[in-house]
């Protein structure tokens, strides 16, 4: 798993490339933070567009980054969701706190 | 159950498994001529379960995880076992949102994830002895024919 | 021998799991960072054992073929076991063009690629017990480290 | 696995797509030896540009072609042969009753 980064902004843009399970989790997490904190990150958009595979450990990291940002005043965006992650972000009642959008421009927009 | 082609497979409870187990579940179900769809909801299933046997079932120790598939027709029969902690409130741990390791971001969906991506679900546990996790799919593809 | 990481996997002695005895395969050695010509190697070793189990070893019958492989550093071990007919004479076997079967086409070519595509092997067999082939390669990507 | 045909004079064409092993070999076998006879074909050409995966399997349909095409006086060549497939012809001393060619227009050179 890779993850890119783009900064608009106070937003920063994730892109997630490759597969997110546990395996993987771990060292996103670290470097998520590493990254979040050192760029003073106020607002979050995960872009899944390249996400090839995820199972429910992805809702524990996209969580936790939320509780991390909404602390500090911010909000956090997916964009791209496939319709299998979908189905787990709604089972999980994922956008009754994070919103999802179709691409980036609508979801800063909405930062 | 009855079946026309058979397959097991053991591993090591490590965590780059999982998606080795993944693979392999997916490579098999092939030759039921699956949708994409199909596949994602199988790997998706058997990450959750695989996952849960290495860090529930056998927290900081190795042992092994076993993976057993069973094709019958147009079903898929994907059973999962580990001889780890087990679980000693099944109910409880098949709720949407329930962890008992809240520490390590764990959602508390992989079950509910399961149950919503396959169209069986069994689980059976013991304490100290371990969980087994029976799943089955039904493939829509053969079905036409 | 010690290892890092292990899996073993049976199935049914049907043709249709020699695609699928490569994929696992491949798959489980992908940690060890591969080059296409590696992975192509221990495909074409595997899908000659596990053939030979198949076709040889379980004649019309059908019984379990067995994998097993175990990663230490560099090195991928892979056994390949079957509960089949056994062979007589090991060393005439492994004669290149020595073949049992000329009237399938077979070419007697399967001992001589597992040799020339694995850096280790040994068979042990014997009649009406089964066979028991023993494969290692060592992977060039990982020495540099 | 499957197989694509042209007819070049007497000259079959067969391209392999796919993989080649003990379980897709009996197929080939009944489907080519059926071609073969029906539209009276001289030489034959194996073109392996797409050919995915081949074990020892393999040799034996290309054998078992060639001894029926000589028998009537018709000649058998390979083309576009990957490294690994090389690999196995030459252990089996192949190149010694067909030939090899880079492409179509050679192989057709030398029927
Ligand atoms: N194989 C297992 N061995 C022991 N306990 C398990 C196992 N699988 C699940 N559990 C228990 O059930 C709970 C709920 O599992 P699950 O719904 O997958 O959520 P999560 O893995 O996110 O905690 C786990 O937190 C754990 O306590
Ligand atoms: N697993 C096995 N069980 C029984 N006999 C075997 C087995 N593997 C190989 N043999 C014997 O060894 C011979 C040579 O094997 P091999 O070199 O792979 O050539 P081929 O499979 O083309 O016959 C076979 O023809 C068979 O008689």
């Amino acid at each position: 798993m890779q993850l890119q980064y783009e900064m608009v902004d106070h937003t920063l843009i994730v892109k997630f490339d490759g597969e997110l399970d546990h395996h993987s989790a771990e060292n996103i997490r670290t470097e998520l933070d590493d990254v979040i904190s050192q760029r003073r990150v106020k607002n979050l958009i995960f872009d899944l567009n390249e996400m090839r595979f995820m199972d429910s450990s992805g809702i524990g990291v996209i969580i936790g980054r939320y509780k991390n940002i909404s602390k500090l005043g911010g909000k956090v965006s997916v964009i791209h969701v496939t319709d299998s992650i979908d189905k787990i972000f709604n089972l999980a009642g994922l956008y009754n706190i994070i919103s999802k959008h179709n691409n980036k421009s609508e979801a800063l927009n909405c930062m | 159950m009855e079946y026309n082609n058979y397959m097991k497979i053991e591993f090591d409870s490590k965590s780059q498994n999982e998606a080795f187990a993944r693979v392999v579940v997916a490579s098999f179900a092939s030759q039921l001529d699956p949708t994409i769809e199909e596949i994602t909801d199988i790997k998706t299933a058997v990450s959750e379960a695989v996952t849960n046997s290495i860090i529930h079932g056998y927290e900081s120790s190795t042992g092994l995880v076993t993976v057993t598939c069973k094709i019958n027709g147009n079903k898929l029969e994907i059973i999962i076992e580990d001889e780890g902690q087990g679980i000693d409130n099944v109910e409880e741990a098949m709720q949407p949102l329930f962890t008992s390791k809240p520490q390590l971001e764990r959602s508390g969906m992989g079950f509910t994830v399961m149950e919503t991506f396959m169209d069986e679900i069994e689980v059976y546990s013991e304490l100290k002895k371990g969980t087994t996790i029976r799943m089955v799919k039904k493939f829509k593809s053969l079905n036409v024919e």
